[in-house]
């Protein structure tokens, strides 16, 4: 028999996957993008989550992983459309418009900077902890707006969608298969990674740090190594987020796009592998449903996130699947 | 200032309906889209939500009133709220043009949405009127023939400042903006058209508040005057702080920290200060006076500069399909290019990059009565194109 | 560069600073006391600015809107506190960030709803308007002047109030031990209003005192909140000496930075160029120094335990 | 005599002006059950965190089997062996108890960074893990969540976690508490048969189980080591019979 969360999972993914095609068929390309939208932002939730839920690592700086997916998308791509190099010394490199190179540069750039943050974040713990990756975001940010050469504030637009072998990404339901194809990957890796050894220790140090030194084990390496992962996959999302706009800004560093990613993960259910999915399809639900209620619809978002956090604690997932089942 | 502070909301019944087919379609599946009528629909994505509202809502309701004035019921707008981010924006224009099917787009206020929403919009065969945003790559080598801007080039007013401040005898201007593009470009707008030496250039931080220690700079500078773009709260701060300083030197700035719903905000710290503007509310034409009166009639205060922006905008889009049918872009575009429509600021012709040829006005702000408002007292640029219009190959 | 204006920026960083620590003293204390971090701290301060240009506006007097701004944001504080915050000390900080952001939406859309979208008017008194001189030929604004020796006098007195009085030691208490506290027979819920409203009324103030010389406007509070925490956390939360050497050190870092930076690069570089990456590094440089203290001292300058 | 496989030199810590541990010189070997005995606040806990790891010493030395481990972490003892059990409750809450056990086998075969395979799948480590629950009597519970466990469940998982890494030396804080007299009994008999397997340094309240499983008691007042000997020794002994078991009127 099917538990109630594989039950939930299996809605939400079919849902995600239904509505799309059904407005394919329908011809209504914008119900794809904003479908699109869900499945990226719940990538980067899934990012986050992977450090919060697991770690219990609390990080107001995610947006410095998205930001930077998205400008390595943006870069790169600008660069091979100007047919420019990003540098000519000491070696020449040239940009790139195929989506699996410039996948792969965000992940491994945001694992870079994951690691470098993380390794100087988690000497701190609790609100130091997340005020200091508050204000690594905030830096780039400010970086991002200052820097001259890639827009600024402006921000860089790249008018054309990257290339993927074999499909037309500039056509909303193919671009919205490669990002549902995505997101299934990234559910299965986490999926496996929360079940591994890996898995086990970590979530064995967010509960109780001291049992895991006792067992002979670091509990910061196991931190570390979770948030490098989940700066990777955010990464990721932001590169798709930025292919999805074809536009890349400072905004995507914002301190507001932390909170929204982190939102996600709370609407969900935090440590729940499927919830920042079902959190950021809520939001993009909310946001344009509200949005034509009132001007004023941020108060209404506002009252109902602050009734899910009062009142309806584990998001989604907690409120219809009950209490998470120990997995074995 | 008169505020509503319970005033309904504008209605959008657009936005409502798509919010409505959306859930629907979401819980239901898809539903055909509504056959389209005849006439033009209009994809307006401008800034009602969140810091810097009040500049949307003002080019909304100076484009609605022209919309009414004209009694054409055949023109739809859709009006969507872009929170003044760059990637809601090109959701919305994705949303305009794959569900709405608009024929032509409008209404964004901030350069950096410009950017980021434009060179798709006309790329796939909209055209987009821009009633605020004028940034320089899209009136360059980003230049296209569906881009059509009816308020200016972004460097317009800071080059009138510049020529103004020549022409005032300024010598030694100490000059400052926001370290952003806009602000670099401004900054570069001010110095082509100025011809003095610099007593000091300052890029002060993005939603900066405090500019003790800019002004004390400027004090021991030994500049005789100073210009400054500092958009929005920033130059609401600046000028309360700059007038309390007791620097006193003569200031010049572009119209945007001169606004009407800006300056009650100042206050008398604005007394006295030179802007420059491409509209006023006492220019003496005859369409300017109508659109003055009517605006307040309708919504009970001062049009601001973006209301004329974006009452123009809207008589120009009315004074195309007066002409031509928008299905037939090429026929659409000469109409559009011919400008012919009575703008609230007098001449208007398009230059060869679709950007406005206008006068550019210098104002002072002065008192009457209880509200703090600009007056005209002199012409600083006469039909004044832009620098970009060689690099536009079009 | 000339001495005078040196001194007249550290005077300008040294007023940054004491405001800054109005808004960080109420943080510090409500983290201390309570274990809550509040994201919408900003929104109280934006709550002081409105109330008192809406007073100014009604009845021209700087005195009452000073007033209005401690009463209406003491009043904001105390209804969010009774309403939401006080289900929130038991919470993770998770919970509590996400409540808090959710009021900030609340607030300011609420006060947008409520004042529309153009900012407000408020000035400065014209006995408090124009410069004094100061020894060594200094000119200063009277009014920033008047912000230095109000904020001290705060500080001051919350130095006072912490240390000498009855509800003094009971926060001191309650930062200790919070179960030792209500085990003294202190109504516990009380003392937690106290303290939020308390901090919320400095809060307030600070934006009164910041709204006559800036733009009162919806979002106004959120950039002073995030400098505010990263004051804080340099200064070691829930400490009140802490926030006061972290407001002061943050004051002047941002102030001098901006003011010295472009002035170093223009040694090395053309002057326009210089100004603009002086510029950048200018505005990253307070959390460069929150970093940096954070690496030597992971639970800040002042840490409690 | 055989080499000692946990011996701790001239140990000192104070926090301020308070000594907690002075000088305190204490040992252990194969085979036997060293119990730490000592009225509340004689600084027992501080001890077993210095000897642990959790806390650093002034001055002094801990060698664990003939390796200086003074400067090493928790983790790092934990690795060369030392078994820790705690006086309250340290475990991953909400994992089954069979998680828990199998976390400790994972931690000590070390291989924690591997990334796919599911751990709870891993037969050798359920194995370890399943030998252990039986060995302290919680195999049939396996499936149960640790936070629904009694407090006496949670010690004997405590032990079980410990067992699991097959340490030298065990350093148990008050493993009996609040077992009731069945689960003590049972634990008693437990600790007995383990002695061969690696000596326990037993920090305990219930008098009763230290003088029937130590072999040798040593007892810490005030931060100080006032005796240490045999049961017999330390039951006729007259400075503990004043300071510790309060028969004197000083007391």
């Amino acid at each position: 028999m099917m538990s109630k969360e594989a039950l939930l999972n299996t809605a939400l993914m079919a849902l995600l996957l239904l509505v799309p095609l059904g407005a394919w068929f329908a011809d209504e390309p914008f119900l794809i993008t904003l479908t699109t939208r869900a499945v990226i932002f719940g990538i980067a939730g899934i990012g986050l989550n992977f450090a919060l839920g697991l770690g219990g690592l609390v990080s107001l700086g995610h947006a410095a992983f998205f930001g930077l997916g998205g400008y390595v998308m943006g870069v790169l791509a600008y660069h091979a459309q100007t047919y420019t190099s990003l540098m000519t010394w000491p070696f020449e490199l040239p940009g790139t418009t195929a989506m699996t190179i410039i996948w792969l540069v965000a992940i491994c750039l945001s694992a870079l900077l994951a690691l470098g943050i993380g390794a100087l974040s988690l000497r701190t713990s609790g609100v130091y902890f997340i005020m200091i990756t508050l204000a690594f975001a905030q830096m780039l940010y400010y970086f991002a707006i200052s820097w001259p050469a890639y827009g600024g504030e402006d921000g860089l637009s790249i008018y054309v969608r990257n290339r993927f072998v074999g499909l037309n990404t500039m056509d909303p339901i193919q671009f919205f298969m490669v990002c549902y194809g995505l997101l299934l990957l990234v559910l299965g890796l986490v999926w496996a990674m929360a079940r591994s050894a890996f898995g086990l220790a970590l979530g064995a140090a967010r509960q109780n740090e001291e049992r895991v030194r006792a067992l002979g084990q670091k509990p910061q390496r196991l931190y570390l190594t979770a948030f490098v992962i989940s700066g990777a996959i955010t990464g990721l999302a932001g590169a798709l987020f930025a292919d999805l706009n074809r536009f890349v800004s400072p905004t995507m560093f914002s301190w507001q796009t932390s909170g929204e990613i982190m939102i996600f993960v709370i609407l969900g259910g935090v440590g729940r592998v499927f919830g920042p999915v079902a959190g950021a399809a809520l939001f993009i639900l909310l946001e344009y449903s509200l949005g034509g209620l009132s001007d004023y619809w941020h108060v209404y978002l506002g009252a109902i996130l602050l009734g899910v956090v009062l009142f309806a604690r584990g998001g989604i997932y907690g409120l219809i699947a009950g209490r998470e089942v120990a997995h074995d | 200032m008169t505020f509503k502070p319970f005033a309904k909301p504008f209605a959008l019944p657009a936005s409502l309906a798509a919010s409505l087919a959306l859930l629907a379609s979401a819980g239901l599946g898809p539903i055909a889209g509504q056959a389209q009528a005849a006439g033009v629909k209009v994809g307006m994505i401008t800034t009602l939500s969140g810091g810097g509202a009040g500049l949307g809502i003002d080019v909304r309701d100076g484009f609605m009133l022209a919309i009414k004035q004209s009694g054409r019921n055949d023109v739809e707008v859709v009006i969507e709220d872009d929170q003044r981010k760059p990637d809601v924006a090109v959701q919305l224009s994705d949303k305009m043009i794959q569900s709405e099917k608009v024929d032509v787009l409008t209404g964004i206020i901030w350069s950096n949405l410009a950017m980021a929403v434009v060179p798709g919009a006309v790329a796939q065969g909209k055209f987009y009127l821009s009633p605020n945003a004028g940034p320089s790559p899209l009136a360059g080598k980003g230049c296209h023939a569906n881009y059509f801007n009816v308020a200016w080039q972004n460097d317009n007013l800071h080059e009138a400042a510049g020529a103004y401040a020549s022409g005032a005898g300024h010598k030694n201007a100490f000059i400052l903006a926001p370290n952003y593009p806009a602000g670099t470009d401004a900054l570069a707008g001010f110095k082509r058209m100025y011809e003095g030496e610099l007593a000091g250039e300052i890029y002060t931080k993005l939603g900066q508040t405090d500019y003790a220690s800019e002004i004390a700079q400027i004090r021991a500078s030994g500049a005789d005057s100073v210009f400054f773009f500092l958009p929005g709260g920033m130059g609401i701060s600046f000028l309360k702080q700059y007038a309390d300083s007791g620097v006193g030197l003569p200031v010049v700035g572009p119209a945007f920290s001169f606004d009407q719903g800006i300056l009650q905000a100042v206050g008398a710290a604005a007394l006295g200060v030179k802007n420059t503007s491409q509209w006023s509310k006492d220019l003496d034409s005859a369409a300017n006076k109508a659109f003055v009166d009517s605006f307040q009639a309708e919504y009970g205060r001062l049009p601001s500069l973006y209301a004329s922006q974006g009452f123009d905008t809207a008589n120009l889009l009315l004074s195309a399909l007066a002409k031509a049918d928008v299905s037939d872009a090429d026929a659409f575009r000469a109409a559009l290019e011919a400008a012919d429509f009575a703008s609230t600021r007098g001449d208007f012709a398009f230059a060869s990059n679709h950007h406005p040829i206008q006068d550019i006005y210098v104002r002072e702000v002065v008192k009457e009565g209880d509200v703090f408002t600009n007056k005209i007292i002199g012409l600083a640029l006469e039909d004044r194109s832009n620098a970009y219009v060689d690099d536009c190959s079009m | 560069m000339s001495l005078v204006l040196f001194i007249e920026q550290v005077l300008n960083g040294l007023q940054f600073g004491v405001m800054l620590f109005l808004m960080a003293a109420g943080l510090t204390l409500v983290f201390g006391v309570m274990g809550l971090i509040n994201l919408a701290h900003g929104s109280l301060y934006m709550v002081g600015a409105f109330a008192a240009a809406a007073t100014a506006a009604a009845t021209g007097s700087f005195v009452l809107a000073l007033i209005a701004s401690l009463v209406f944001a003491a009043f904001a504080g105390v209804l969010i506190e009774v309403l939401v915050i006080r289900r929130l000390y038991e919470r993770d900080h998770l919970d509590q960030v996400l409540a808090t952001f959710a009021l900030i939406l609340i607030f300011s859309e609420g006060t947008r709803w409520l004042f529309g979208s153009f900012p407000l008017f408020l000035d400065k008194p014209d006995w408090l308007s124009g410069t004094v001189g100061l020894p060594f030929g200094i000119v200063y604004s009277r009014y920033r002047l008047a912000m230095i020796l109000v904020g001290l006098a705060v500080a001051v007195g919350l130095f006072w109030m912490i240390a000498k009085t009855r509800i003094g030691i009971r926060i001191r208490a309650g930062e200790n031990d919070r179960e030792m506290i209500a085990a003294l027979g202190v109504n516990i819920s009380l003392l937690h209003t106290f303290v939020f409203a308390l901090g919320a009324a400095l809060a307030g103030f600070a934006g009164a005192l910041i709204g006559a010389i800036q733009s009162v406007q919806v979002g106004m509070g959120e950039p002073v909140l995030i400098l505010a925490f990263v004051v804080i956390v340099i200064g070691g939360i829930g400490s009140i000496k802490g926030a006061f050497v972290g407001a002061l050190l943050v004051g002047l870092t941002d102030t001098l930075g901006r003011f010295l930076l472009p002035v170093l690069f223009r040694l090395a570089m053309e002057p326009s160029a210089a100004n603009a990456v002086g510029a950048s590094l200018a505005s990253m440089s307070i959390y460069l120094l929150m970093a940096g203290v954070l690496l030597f001292r992971p639970r800040g300058l002042f840490a409690s335990q | 005599m055989t080499d000692p496989i946990l011996e701790i030199r001239g140990l000192t810590k104070s926090f301020g002006a308070l000594s907690v541990s002075q000088a305190i010189d204490l040992d252990l070997r194969p085979g036997e059950i060293h119990a730490l005995i000592g009225p509340n606040g004689a600084g027992k806990t501080t001890l077993v965190k210095q000897i642990a790891g959790a806390l650093q010493p002034d001055s002094g030395s801990v060698r664990l089997a003939g390796q200086d481990v003074t400067r090493l972490s928790t983790a790092a003892r934990a690795r060369l062996g030392m078994g820790r059990t705690f006086q309250i409750s340290s475990l991953a809450m909400d994992y089954t108890v069979l998680q828990n056990t199998v976390l400790g086998a994972l931690c000590h075969r070390g291989d924690v960074f591997r990334f796919f395979r599911p751990v709870m799948k891993d037969a050798a480590l359920l194995e370890a893990a399943r030998r252990a629950l039986d060995e302290v009597g919680l195999g049939a519970l396996e499936a149960q969540r640790t936070s629904e466990l009694s407090h006496g469940q949670r010690r004997q998982l405590e032990v079980a976690s410990a067992l699991t890494l097959e340490p030298k030396a065990f350093l148990m804080d008050e493993p009996m508490a609040g077992l009731g007299v069945e689960g003590s009994q049972h634990m008693m008999g437990f600790l007995d048969s383990l002695r061969d397997r690696a000596p326990i340094l037993l920090v305990e309240h219930d008098m009763d189980a230290v003088f029937s499983l130590a072999d040798r008691i040593s007892v810490l007042v005030l931060g100080e080591i006032i005796a240490s000997g045999s049961v017999s020794d330390i039951r006729s002994n007259p400075l503990v019979r004043s300071a510790y078991l309060g028969e004197d009127e000083a007391a």
